[in-house]
């Protein structure tokens, strides 16, 4: 019973850094209409710029900051050079154009800081941990996603229904032309947009960095993954994302803690182990495909 | 005028391709570079994988991102038919093969088999959503084969002899090499047929303006799925041919970015053209090539490639010539 | 450091060298087929720059030698297209380099069936080391398994009766497991696999967790592990249930980037830097003074091949005469004792090492004693040679 | 006088919108019925409802004597409607030829033919060139539709429309974008083709309304308030309150 308690809380946190990575990816596919899969590598920039900046002594919180505004930094420089004169394009034009920046930008990591992986370490005052259910130790830093993806999923909740500019994303979105002619620049809105996705993303990689391995390529599985949860959740809508992370994380946790063990209940144990793994790994596919059958434009669809 | 003048372009292209094609093998000892025959073999095979995505890309207007999935399948059957050929029938009852008479129309049906069944649930998205799920499934079965022991997981799966074919040696490269190509100019005339034919007409209706279709009384999902599945067939025969290539085949060739380089072959070349998948396979294959051996960090090179082909050259390399 | 693919390494000698090989007049050309690009390409750069070093500093003597280096990129058939350009074009027919066992087992055929001779640096799967083994092909560093029996060993050794095993769904996860009980005499309380694509551990850390193991064994190389260990110390559980490891889930190289996490953790391996041996002592200062790094094992593994090939090429100039004098293993290999058994993979002694903090504060792996002698593997009695 | 399409109390709500709000009308076989409103009515909603491109929240649609509410678009078309685009909506590719070509393609059973090329088959290439000299557009037959004038694209809309066989159009706004000329020869066609076709008419431009339909409806937040001829929807007090209050 704890361990069924404890391995949902892990679906939560699982789910909430897969909003970290999603918020940014299904914001800027709403207003902009643009898919990015270049994200994966701002997420990357992210992680670098944090445990770059955490190498050289820098306080954690500052060492975020760093990584979000290093992606942010990046972001803003593809999406004026780049992405800005993709945004008419249909979406395969946007897939192949930024499937050469994730090349682009994993070597040029590579270049700068080897294919060697970074050290990133926990901060101090959130290592250890805490026990909120009897007996069973949970990380800090894992609850501390966990605030950080409430955090940000309040903040774009407040920035998008209760701000102008957040009316300017929302009219945008819709009417692109509309608010144009209304004299509104809207190449700096998307710029800002963009940037703000892009910032999403680093802070995802500068707050996982410390979680996984901080190397060349980290960002490109965990894409597709990405990829699973947007669909799911409805493109374009973060509420969506929101959603479809946490039905995500959920899962892919569940499935990967407790599909072996009620496997082994009819089969001999090792072949129970390795066909768990294997249909485990294919659960969030099968759930895609499922939700994708009842609704086929996931379960919040953006208008339009 | 217009159109007559680049049929005309088309079929000066395709005689001089096949003509350049016929004379490699020689041409290859001539310049005292043997390898050029593989090189050649592997632009035939990737060329037919990107044709058949042509025909969803650039004639149905779908952007499938999981082309890689049937191009593996295809492989797969080749390698794992031959594996129970050299040991145990698989579960015990379905004999191995190795005769190419079998194998490759079976590699091809697989393929086609599991396209229509991921093709009947991908279609009932559209846009990016279709862009992602074809992307997934693919993903899919790429975990699915790591995880299969039996046929080697991620070390893949080699065997010993190509698929037999009457009348070619199979340790014969350049027989090999001319199978290949054969097997392209069929894939070719036959897609040439197909796009002209009622059911092509439908496709680049469908692609130009569904809703349109719709309103003429066409339900679209049908064509579409079919499209769908024969494209998956022809990434089949490419797969089934690059088994036999490498004889070896490994989850590699299921891999995201395997379906990353046939779109980008269809897109260098030239979408909605017979021959544009044919030049982008053929650019692609030759600039990896060259630049891998130029420098390990060719991938810095490859990547601003494409961003500048999709900024500046749409129509692709075939658009540049015309 | 620059990074030209096709960098070619001659070695000028100073030593007198054997007349035969003198009299060959233009350099000798070596096929290195090896990863460079890509998060494993870290591996292909150690091998190729001992491979290098070794060149330098006189290990082939006289014999002028051309050390041709291209990247697989990870791609089978993209390793499959070097190959044969170096045997059809180039005319090459001594190669080494590969690091993963799926590009060996892609390209290992064509060499050897056009009579070319493979010498590997790191991969030695099983595939190849039974009754498919073959005279021209030869392993330096150990057969796969090797890695994973002497962490079994290992933990034994160290007393531990209740082990959790986890490893990723893969061949190499799946023969990490089974090598590991091969030699593993307690009771296995648990066993798990992961997903090659997983970044979460959580769960997995839970079901540890629950399990109660007096120790861990995991297989996760590279990346992976580096997120294992990560996750292991949130989770709690680093000084609570110590770990055992294989080689490649702790290199120097990760070991840099876990940091003090794995103080304390057991490691099994064939070489280590602090081994006791003059080649070993000239190996670690060379690549030290030289690349300012502390080479990995995959750099020891590098650069005792080029020793291997260079005892070999000592024996002349045909192929055939060239695998006569390289199944002697006549050189003093990184490792100490070295030697080739029927299957022709080595015949070696596995040590224990663990990871404490050297005088100058930094990590280090330090060896703390011999786990198995002239150790050899399970498949060398299948193979006919 | 029998009743071809019978629209019953359609309910079509978009979140809090609702643009279909118990619509109900008739159009009777051989009449040309102008459906109008101010923007934002319903009437390109009504049209979505009606040829089946949205499934209505509540209500009914019988068309020719069947219950259609339920059937896709495809079957619609099978069944004698079809409909054209507010935007401009044809296959810019294609020439003019085979656009209309493909229609009677499309009409004459599956197009699960792979092999013989469609270029060449004269069953669809000589009734195809046929109703477009009939819409006027006989000398333009090879000319890709996206090298084609607007107002000739418009033209071309119809008669693919035409060739469905349908009995019943629902041309959404044909004349938008048209100048004056355009728009007098496409009234012209329309006039032409009253009698033969029935058509269900939604149209901004009024003096067209008036002067080629038989009976308008009326739409106002997706609710028909008016029924009848031209005549008497001029003198409808509902109709110019509608109208006269908007405006002022």
């Amino acid at each position: 019973m704890t361990l069924l308690l404890e391995q949902m809380l892990n679906g939560l946190q699982f789910g909430v850094m897969l909003f970290l990575l999603a918020a940014g990816l299904t914001l800027v596919f709403g207003v902009m209409g643009l898919i990015n899969l270049a994200h994966s590598s701002l997420y990357m920039i992210g992680a670098f710029g944090a445990a770059w900046a955490g190498s050289r002594g820098v306080a954690f919180p500052l060492a975020l900051l760093a990584g979000a505004g290093s992606a942010a930094l990046t972001g803003l420089v593809i999406e004026v050079v780049v992405l800005k004169r993709l945004y008419a394009r249909d979406h395969m034009d946007q897939v192949l154009a930024t499937f050469g920046m994730i090349l682009f930008f994993n070597e040029a990591m590579a270049m700068l800081f080897g294919r060697q992986p970074l050290m990133a370490a926990v901060p101090g005052f959130l290592s250890g941990s805490v026990e909120l259910i009897p007996r069973v130790p949970y990380p800090i830093y894992r609850l501390a996603i966990i605030a950080v993806g409430i955090a940000v999923a309040g903040l774009l909740y407040y920035l998008i229904s209760h701000t102008r500019a957040g009316m300017l994303v929302r009219a945008g979105a819709t009417h692109r032309e509309m608010v144009r002619a209304l004299g509104v620049d809207i190449g700096l809105l998307t710029s800002g947009v963009f940037a703000l996705g892009a910032a999403l993303a680093g802070l995802a990689g500068a707050m996982t960095g410390p979680l996984l391995s901080v190397q060349v390529g980290m960002g490109d599985r965990i894409l597709i993954t990405t990829f699973v949860v947007i669909v799911v959740g409805g493109i374009g809508s973060v509420r969506g994302a929101l959603a479809g992370s946490l039905l995500v994380g959920m899962v892919d946790t569940l499935a990967r803690a407790f599909l072996p063990g009620v496997l082994k209940s009819v089969m001999v144990a090792t072949e129970a182990d390795a066909i768990g793994a294997g249909l485990s790994s294919m659960a969030i596919f099968i759930l895609m495909a499922a939700v994708l059958l009842i609704r086929p434009r996931g379960l919040f669809p953006s208008h339009g | 005028m217009a159109k007559g003048f680049a049929v005309r372009r088309e079929q000066v292209l395709g005689v001089a391709g096949l003509l350049l094609a016929l004379v490699l093998p020689n041409l290859a000892v001539a310049l005292g570079k043997p390898d050029l025959v593989t090189l050649g073999t592997q632009i035939a095979i990737y060329a037919i994988g990107a044709v058949s995505l042509d025909l969803l890309i650039g004639y149905t207007g779908l952007s499938s991102f999981g082309h890689a999935a049937f191009f593996g399948l295809g492989g797969y059957t080749v390698g794992i038919l031959a594996f129970h050929a050299a040991g145990e029938p698989m579960f015990g009852v379905i004999p191995g093969a190795t005769e190419a008479w079998i194998v490759w129309p079976l590699a091809i049906g697989v393929a086609g088999v599991a396209a229509l069944a991921i093709g009947a649930l991908s279609l009932r998205t559209e846009g990016v959503s279709f862009i992602m799920i074809t992307l997934a499934f693919a993903e899919m079965f790429f975990f699915l084969f790591v995880s299969l022991k039996t046929y080697g997981g991620d070390d893949g799966l080699g065997f010993r002899r190509r698929n037999g074919l009457p009348g070619v040696a199979p340790r014969d490269d350049v027989a090999f090499y001319y199978v290949c190509v054969a097997a392209l100019a069929a894939v070719l005339f036959g897609f040439s047929r197909l796009v002209g034919s009622r059911f092509g007409r439908v496709l680049q209706g469908i692609r130009q303006n569904p809703r349109r279709m719709g309103a003429i009384g066409l339900s679209t999902y049908p064509y579409k799925l079919a499209a769908f599945s024969i494209a998956g067939a022809g990434a089949g025969l490419a797969g089934a041919l690059h088994a036999n290539l490498l004889r070896f085949v490994s989850p590699d060739m299921l891999h995201w970015t395997m379906s990353g380089d046939f779109m980008i072959m269809v897109v260098l070349g030239g979408t909605g053209t017979l021959f544009g998948p044919v030049i982008g396979a053929a650019v692609m294959v030759l600039l990896q090539s060259w630049l891998a051996q130029w420098t390990e960090h060719w991938m810095i090179v490859m990547g601003p490639v494409l961003v500048l082909v999709v900024l500046f050259a749409r129509r692709g390399i075939l658009g540049l010539l015309r | 450091m620059t990074l030209t693919r096709r960098a070619a390494l001659a070695a000028a000698a100073t030593l007198a060298a054997p007349a035969l090989v003198r009299a060959q007049g233009p350099a000798l050309k070596i096929g290195m087929i090896t990863t460079l690009s890509g998060p494993g390409g870290y591996l292909g750069q150690d091998i190729r720059d001992a491979f290098a070093l070794a060149i330098e500093s006189g290990a082939f003597g006289a014999a002028k030698i051309d050390l041709v280096v291209e990247d697989d990129g990870l791609k089978p058939a993209q390793a499959k297209q070097i190959a044969n350009r170096f045997i059809k074009t180039d005319g090459i027919k001594l190669f080494t380099g590969v690091v993963f066992s799926n590009i060996l087992e892609a390209v290992a055929p064509d060499i050897l069936e056009e009579g070319g001779l493979y010498v590997s640096p790191n991969a030695g799967p099983s595939s190849l080391a039974g009754k498919n083994c073959h005279r021209n092909y030869f392993v330096v560093s150990w057969q796969n398994d090797s890695l994973h029996e002497s962490a079994g060993q290992n933990a034994t050794a160290l007393g531990y009766k209740k082990m959790y095993l986890l490893a990723p769904n893969y061949p190499a996860g799946k023969d990490a497991i089974t090598g590991f009980k091969r030699f593993f005499k307690g009771e296995i309380v648990g066993e798990g696999y992961t997903r090659l694509d997983q970044t979460d551990y959580a769960p997995e850390m839970a079901q540890i967790r629950a399990a109660n193991p007096e120790a861990v064994f995991q297989f996760h190389p590279g990346g992976l592990g580096i997120a294992f260990l990560r996750q292991y110390q949130q989770a709690g559980l680093v000084g609570k249930i110590p770990m055992v490891l294989a080689a490649p889930s702790l290199d120097a190289t990760t070991l840099a980037a876990v940091g003090d996490i794995a103080l304390g953790m057991d490691v099994t391996s064939h070489w280590n830097t602090d081994l006791d041996t003059a080649a070993n002592k000239a190996f670690v200062a060379g690549f030290m003074k030289k690349f300012n790094r502390v080479p990995t094992y995959y750099a020891s593994q590098g650069y005792d091949t080029a020793l291997a090939m260079a005892a070999g090429l000592k024996g002349g100039a045909s192929v055939e005469a060239i695998r006569g004098a390289l199944l002697k293993a006549d050189f003093s290999s990184v490792r100490g004792k070295f030697r080739f058994g029927a299957n022709q993979h080595p015949v070696q002694d596995w040590y224990g090492l663990r990871v404490e903090r050297a005088p100058d504060g930094k990590l280090a792996l330090v060896t703390k004693g011999k786990i198995l002698s002239d150790h050899g593997d399970a498949y060398a009695a299948q193979c006919k040679i | 006088m029998t009743v071809l399409l019978e629209v019953r109390g359609l309910v079509r709500r978009f979140g809090g919108l609702i643009a279909a709000n118990n619509l109900s009308f008739d159009v009777v076989e051989g009449e040309l019925h102008a459906l109008i409103g101010p923007n934002g009515a319903g009437k390109s909603t009504a049209i979505g409802l009606i040829s089946g491109e949205q499934r209505p929240d509540a209500g009914r649609v019988r068309f020719d004597g069947a219950d259609v509410t339920a059937l896709p678009i495809a079957a619609r078309v099978k069944a004698g409607m079809t409909r054209s685009f507010q935007i401009t909506s044809v296959l810019p590719d294609f020439t003019a030829l085979e656009n209309v070509a493909l229609v009677y393609q499309v009409r004459a059973g599956h197009s699960f033919r792979f092999w013989r090329p469609a270029a060449g088959e004269r069953a669809l290439l000589e009734p195809a060139g046929a109703m477009l000299a009939r819409i006027g557009l006989g000398g333009r037959a090879d000319v890709p539709a996206r090298d084609l004038a607007h107002g000739e694209q418009r033209q071309l809309e119809l008669a693919m429309a035409l060739a469905t066989g349908a009995k019943l159009l629902l041309l959404d706004e044909p004349m938008a974008g048209l100048g004056t000329a355009e728009s007098q020869a496409m009234t012209d066609i329309l006039a032409g083709l009253k009698g033969h076709t029935t058509i269900l008419l939604v149209e901004h431009d009024m003096d067209a309304v008036f002067a080629l339909a038989d009976r308008i409806t009326v739409l106002v937040y997706g609710q028909a308030i008016a029924s009848g001829t031209p005549k008497a929807i001029r003198g409808d007090p509902a109709v110019r309150d509608a109208y006269l209050g908007e405006d002022a």
